[in-house]
């Protein structure tokens, strides 16, 4: 038989995130001899465009994530186009209709799941600290723009409510792009906007829009002891923070690992082009929440 | 005969200026009706008004008796009204043929007929005698040769009317001929002819009757040109006497001060101190280029340039002028105004240098009067010093260019590339005067000109050019338009010319 | 009577009818060069199911440009074609979805293009609002539509009619590819060979003189962002049909791609000037850039350097024949 | 001699003169206006929190748009700026990381800017390439080494004192706030009062004659770039210590929002027009609206809708300003 040949799709292709899902698939190419052809798909066009790519490469198959889940359908029928293999990772895959494809093995973790994760281990800390959830405000970093975004943020937002924080107290601060300036000039409007609250806890889509919800806090004086804030992914900029000689506002991050996403996806789906053995419909892995307290411990067992 | 074309009581007023105060005249069809008056007197105001471009604030427009009124170019062209409009208004991408039949291009089933417009322009050409390829794109004539490619334009739409703004202001001698023979053969088809012109041996070969306007309002209409003495016109023009309009002087010359050498080969000159040179030529003669050269304009120009006997340093126009070599260029609209700025923007541009606070900083109140100052110098016509040049009359735009260049402190040699393009009888009084008072403070002046009697009226002496080349330099004793064209005109047909110069000159 | 020679003579005119017709077809040389090499050295690069996957890959891009190209040549700019291709998607899915009518879906998309389409044009031409301005808020404007339609949701399709406009083959050809190259005859011919393309230029050379010439400036330019508007939309759809979902934040920063293909294709910004021939050829370098970093396997980081710098290679190189037009 | 009447008119000149002084300061006066009304009816809008938390947030936008408007003046065109702001946060805070002084780190922020910019000004002024694919192509290509030198991740911040320079209080004005508003006055007045300034209006309002008149117009262009690349650096620098990081991805179309805000201001696209009191109304709109918006918590979906209407607004009224000065 030929060569093996593998292609990884991701959405976006400079998140830290991705370069490592790609860092570990390379290990996974290298460990079991084949070839990985790594491309950034940041829209539905260039998905498309790039699946065709790799049938010109004569790859056997892919693993991706795409830039829209509902995009499901246009993968399915790419890759039986170009009969390739297809595995799904991080975002699971919808059809038009918006129920999970069935025929595409996942791996990965919902949106909403992560955001829940972030949100218990906001409430976890509130308790922790004995404020009253009453006069605490929730600050919701938002970018619904982004379907991947709006789940994450609803996850914490519906299991902070659960825990009993009053649904007055969520303020939406809509960030106009995903960066930490956005997130900064968004959050600093909300806690003009509600000066009521001396304490704020923050969630967004990633880490960077925590960061910015956290710095605009500062700018007013709200620290580390008045605002808690939890991230999502992990990355530098969470690590930067703990890095800190100060706690600062920015509690911690849920962070997923990559390694197991990036390693597995891509050595599933060799397994499955050589040996024909199937992968798992599906594998969700857990996020685990990383703070300054346990920081470098997660970091190397989920890195390395 | 009734006249075909009447004016009554038209005005048109802009912020801080009455362009016409209520003009009332009438041109019969078949006559050529000149129009004069001074830079800013209001006559491209009223041909854009009789274009449709403007519309007049006050007074009615009739043609053939009846009035009309238009809305835009295409309700003036609709109705037989054509305009050959002072500032060329053509598209540099497009070809000869596509624009001289802009917006009327013959088609074949909806599609451009390539074939049909380049014979129709062609023949055209050739019944008027133009000889240019239809296919060539605007952008690579010269200016001459655009001018006629407007002339062209205006006429082929076989308007019943047709006007024309100073069509000649570009021309040389060759083409001027080409556009009086098409005149006249206008004229002779029966059509209303308006042509305006500051120069007025033209006005004699061509029109049979004329008006004169003065700031905005009519002077006094002639009906049979040939009867009007010169001097009334001009008196009528600007308002007072004006005996030899280029008053030269004979004065003392003092050494070579400029000498210009290997631009190209057979363009060496040398100027005196304070001696005036005249550079004639027929169009694309050259003249412009060596001027342009031995100002370092264009990069790559080989030669030298020797001033008061130190090299000039070729580095370009900054280079030239830091040196005290300034240049009017030749096309006012491309090479010469910055059309959004002010009035003493414009004047201020180059010299400002001189008048920094700490090399850096405007001194607005300097600027402003040495702008002042200029403005009465050349009687420019502007609301005020701020007025966007844009706005102003063609003839005081080009008057604002001049100042740009009197106004240099260290001025050592003043090159004029048609430097009187446009302008009124009084001021170019005024500007020769300027030019031989420069002179007589020991500047070289070279002036270049399209206009004959202009180059042998206040020239020293006359450097011809022909193909590239200086052919001949006449002392101002030598120089006859006999000579100095039996040097620029190409051997041929000679005879044909002189009959025209002499028809001309007897004006 | 003889007629009197006005041209200069200077350069004898068939040597410069040479170098006119080299400096013409040096961009396709270029590029036919470029081909070439890439042929040769890059493996899987000229298969035919790569040369197709790169021609579907620019499909879209490549019929925008067209339009595109007669905007800029009429001194305009616009910046909401990105929207549009959204917003198009987006309105043919959810009307698919209500109707399953695959001509209503087509037909709504099309007529929404062509109304954002001639609101700029009204906008720019009778309204003299800035051209950037005004087609930045409609890009705003629509892109916000798009998200309001569809809650921010992507729009699922499932009608295998419509999703034929995507993946149909005809004589082995993506049906895309086709219409691009429809698109592409059609605009070649409406410049060069119609009164329309002659006026288009007009007014972007200078909008004076076609207006005194009698050419109705503003009828004109509203016509032309119509069009535009119109063959986005279309675009839009077959993008919708090709990813199966009408997507509100698809084709974003679509609008910067389009311009540099044009101005890469020799179209220049200042207007007056366009060729249908450097705009294709414009296109093509976009995508095979991308089509061969892809089969390099080039690091993402870097793909932004090579991206980069082969733009300035394509103008430099254009640079230098425009100097030689200029000595001509 | 008789002497001349500079206005040879009947017109009364304080008239003109006072439709003028009306028309100049429309822009700001519809501002104070539209300020007015905030103040009245959006509870929070006019408070000092508020007020500050605006213009810090146009901070950024205020300090590149003084340079862009000096581009544009002289008929250019820079994309290239929000990759420059990207890049030198990410280098300062390398070098801050490695070196631990300050001096380094923003000396090194600055050198890269100036040097970003001083290539675009080259390529555009001496190679003549085009400066909106110039300009894109530094864009990708300074982005591209962003990600590259800091293999994609943040790079973080420590040092206090550099920190200090983003929530310095000054006056209680944050630093970056003062900054900006250095730039306006700086450049307010080399714009207006400096021959710089002048020449930068001429040549982008007739290149051939400003450069026959004696302007250096390929000198002044490049320093025109450089200046810009020197700002957008400082700006990266002020960015990168407000939010204690250096982000390869921070400042994605900013270029777009900061030549919309000079456009909005009254800076022409064709060159020769700016006024630096318009570009400061233009970017406090552009902020206002943002910060109005999220004050009133409208939905982020409606929000495209309504910066899309205010631009259009915005330039409507600018236009109508514009008819009453060619009546002028
Ligand atoms: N659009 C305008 N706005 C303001 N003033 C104008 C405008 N057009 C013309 N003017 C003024 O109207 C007056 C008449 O201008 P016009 O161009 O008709 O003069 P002209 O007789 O053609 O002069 P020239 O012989 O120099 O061409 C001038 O003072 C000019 O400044
Ligand atoms: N705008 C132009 N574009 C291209 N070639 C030109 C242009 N103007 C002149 N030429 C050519 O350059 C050479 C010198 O022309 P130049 O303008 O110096 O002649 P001139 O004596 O100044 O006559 P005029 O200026 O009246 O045309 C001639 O071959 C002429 O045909
Ligand atoms: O886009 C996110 C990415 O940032 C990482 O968090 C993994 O999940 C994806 O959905
Ligand atoms: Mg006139
Ligand atoms: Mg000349």
């Amino acid at each position: 038989a030929d060569p093996v040949k593998i292609g990884f799709l991701v959405k976006q292709a400079e998140e830290p995130w991705f370069q490592d899902e790609w860092r570990f698939a390379e290990q996974a190419a290298k460990d079991k001899g084949f070839t990985l052809i790594k491309i950034g798909i940041p829209n539905g066009e260039k998905m498309i465009a790039a699946i065709d790519n790799l049938a010109a490469q004569k790859a056997q198959g892919f693993v991706i994530c795409a830039p829209d889940v509902k995009l499901g359908k246009a993968v399915e029928r790419a890759a039986t186009r170009n009969n390739m293999k297809v595995i799904s990772v991080d975002d699971r895959l919808l059809d038009g209709a918006g129920k999970p494809l069935a025929s595409v093995p996942h791996m990965g973790i919902s949106g909403y799941e992560i955001g829940k994760q972030a949100g218990a281990g906001l409430a976890a800390e509130i308790k922790a600290r004995g404020w009253n959830l009453a006069e605490v405000g929730i600050l919701r970093v938002s970018y619904d723009q982004l379907p991947t975004a709006r789940e994450r943020t609803m996850g914490a937002v519906d299991t902070l409510k659960a825990a009993g924080v009053p649904a007055a107290n969520v303020v939406d601060a809509a960030q106009s792009k995903t960066d930490t300036e956005s997130a900064f000039n968004a959050a600093n409007i909300a806690y003009t906007k509600q000066q009521r609250f001396k304490r704020w806890v923050a969630v967004g889509l990633n880490d960077e829009a925590v960061l910015g919800a956290v710095r605009a806090a500062e700018g007013r004086g709200m620290r580390g002891d008045a605002m808690i804030g939890i991230g999502i992914g992990g990355s530098k900029t969470a690590l930067n923070e703990f890095a800190k000689p100060q706690p600062t506002g920015f509690f911690g991050t849920v962070m997923i690992s990559p390694k197991r996403h990036g390693y597995e996806t891509a050595a599933n789906l060799y397994d499955w082009i050589a040996t024909n053995k199937a992968a798992a419909a599906e594998t969700l892995t857990a996020g685990t929440l990383m703070t300054r307290a346990n920081a470098a411990k997660v970091h190397a067992e989920m890195e390395q | 005969m009734s006249a075909y074309l009447q004016f009554d009581q038209v005005s048109k007023h802009f912020p801080g200026v009455i362009a016409l105060g209520g003009v009332s005249f009438e041109a019969h069809a078949g006559t050529v009706h000149g129009l004069l008056g001074e830079n800013g007197a209001g006559k491209s105001t009223l041909l854009k008004i009789l274009g449709g471009q403007y519309r007049p604030d006050g007074g009615r427009l009739l043609l053939d008796g009846r009035e009309v009124r238009f809305g835009s170019a295409s309700d003036a062209i609709a109705a037989g009204v054509s305009i050959i409009h002072q500032e060329l208004q053509y598209v540099p991408e497009l070809t000869v043929a596509e624009n001289v039949l802009l917006g009327r291009m013959p088609t074949r089933m909806g599609f451009l007929d390539k074939g049909a417009a380049n014979k129709l322009v062609s023949e055209r050409f050739a019944k008027i005698g133009v000889d240019l390829d239809p296919n060539a794109r605007l952008a690579d004539l010269s200016i001459a040769q655009r001018q006629m490619v407007e002339i062209c334009k205006a006429v082929m739409q076989d308007a019943q009317v047709i006007a024309f703004d100073e069509p000649t202001s570009s021309l040389s001698h060759r083409e001027t001929e080409i556009l009086f023979r098409l005149v006249r053969d206008l004229r002779a088809e029966g059509r209303t002819l308006i042509y305006i012109s500051h120069r007025l041996e033209e006005l004699y070969a061509l029109c049979d009757a004329c008006t004169i306007f003065r700031d905005g309002r009519k002077v006094a209409t002639h009906p049979v040109m040939a009867d009007v003495p010169r001097d009334r016109l001009i008196s009528d023009m600007v308002g007072r006497e004006l005996s030899d309009i280029y008053d030269y002087r004979e004065r003392e010359l003092g050494a070579e001060r400029l000498t210009v050498c290997g631009m190209a080969d057979g363009c060496d000159f040398s100027v005196r101190a304070g001696e005036v040179l005249g550079f004639f030529g027929l169009v694309g003669a050259g003249r412009s280029e060596l001027m342009r050269q031995m100002y370092g304009a264009d990069k790559r120009a080989p030669g030298t340039v020797v001033l008061d006997g130190a090299q000039v340093a070729m580095g370009g126009p900054s280079a030239a002028i830091s040196a005290g070599i300034v240049l009017c260029p030749e096309d006012r609209k491309e090479q010469g105004i910055l059309a959004q700025s002010s009035v003493a923007e414009n004047i201020n541009i180059s010299c400002r240098r001189h008048a920094l606070l700490g090399g850096v900083f405007l001194r607005h109140a300097r600027e402003a009067a040495l702008a002042d100052e200029f403005i009465a110098r050349l009687r420019i016509k502007t609301p005020s010093r701020e007025q966007e040049i844009r706005l102003l009359s063609g003839g005081n735009q080009q008057k604002v260019i001049l100042a740009r260049w009197l106004a240099e402190p260290g001025l050592k040699v003043l090159v004029l590339d048609e430097p009187t393009r446009g302008i009124d009888v009084g001021a170019k009084n005024d500007i020769y005067r300027i030019i031989h008072e420069v002179a007589a403070r020991g500047c070289c002046v070279i002036v270049v000109s399209s206009e004959l009697p202009e180059v042998l009226g206040i020239s020293d002496r006359v450097a011809v050019m022909r193909g590239g080349r200086i052919v001949g330099q006449l002392a101002r004793a030598d120089a006859d338009e006999q000579a100095v064209l039996r040097l620029a005109l190409p051997d041929t047909n000679n005879d044909s010319d002189n009959a025209d110069i002499t028809s001309r000159r007897t004006a | 009577m003889s007629t009197i020679p006005l041209t200069h003579t200077g350069v004898p005119a068939p040597a410069g009818r040479q170098r006119a017709l080299l400096i013409e077809y040096s961009m396709p040389l270029a590029y036919a060069v470029l081909f070439a090499v890439l042929a040769a050295t890059v493996d899987n690069f000229f298969s035919v199911a790569n040369v197709v996957g790169l021609m579907l890959s620019v499909a879209q891009i490549g019929m925008v440009a067209c339009t595109m190209m007669l905007c800029l040549a009429s001194r305009d700019f616009d910046l909401s074609v990105g929207s549009t291709i959204a917003f198009a998607g987006v309105l043919g899915a959810m009307v698919l979805e209500r109707t399953g009518s695959v001509t209503l879906a087509v037909g709504a998309g099309l007529g929404a293009g062509a109304l954002i389409g001639a609101g700029n044009g009204v906008l720019i031409a009778y309204l003299r609002v800035n051209a950037l301005i005004a087609t930045l808020a409609t890009m705003l404007m629509v892109r916000g539509l798009a998200f309001i339609a569809s809650q921010g949701q992507a729009v699922g399709i499932n009608s295998d009619a419509f999703i034929a406009f995507g993946d149909a083959q005809v004589f082995g050809l993506p049906l895309p590819v086709l219409v691009a190259g429809a698109c592409f005859l059609i605009f070649g011919v409406l410049l060069n060979h119609t009164v329309f393309g002659r006026n288009t230029l007009a007014i972007g050379g200078n909008p004076e003189a076609a207006r005194l010439a009698g050419v109705k400036v503003e009828k004109l330019r509203v016509w032309i962002f119509l069009l535009q508007g119109l063959v986005t939309a279309l675009a839009g759809l077959i993008l919708a049909s090709r990813i199966t979902s009408g997507q509100p934040n698809a084709a974003q920063g679509f609008e910067l791609d389009v311009i540099s293909a044009c101005v890469l294709g020799g179209v220049s910004l200042q207007g007056g000037k366009a060729r249908i021939f450097g705009v294709l050829i414009g296109v093509l370098i976009m995508g095979t850039v991308e089509n061969v970093m892809n089969l390099l396997n080039v690091d993402s980081f870097y793909q932004y350097l090579v991206r980069g710098s082969i733009l300035l290679a394509a103008v430099l190189l254009d640079q230098l024949k425009a100097r030689g037009e200029r000595r001509t």
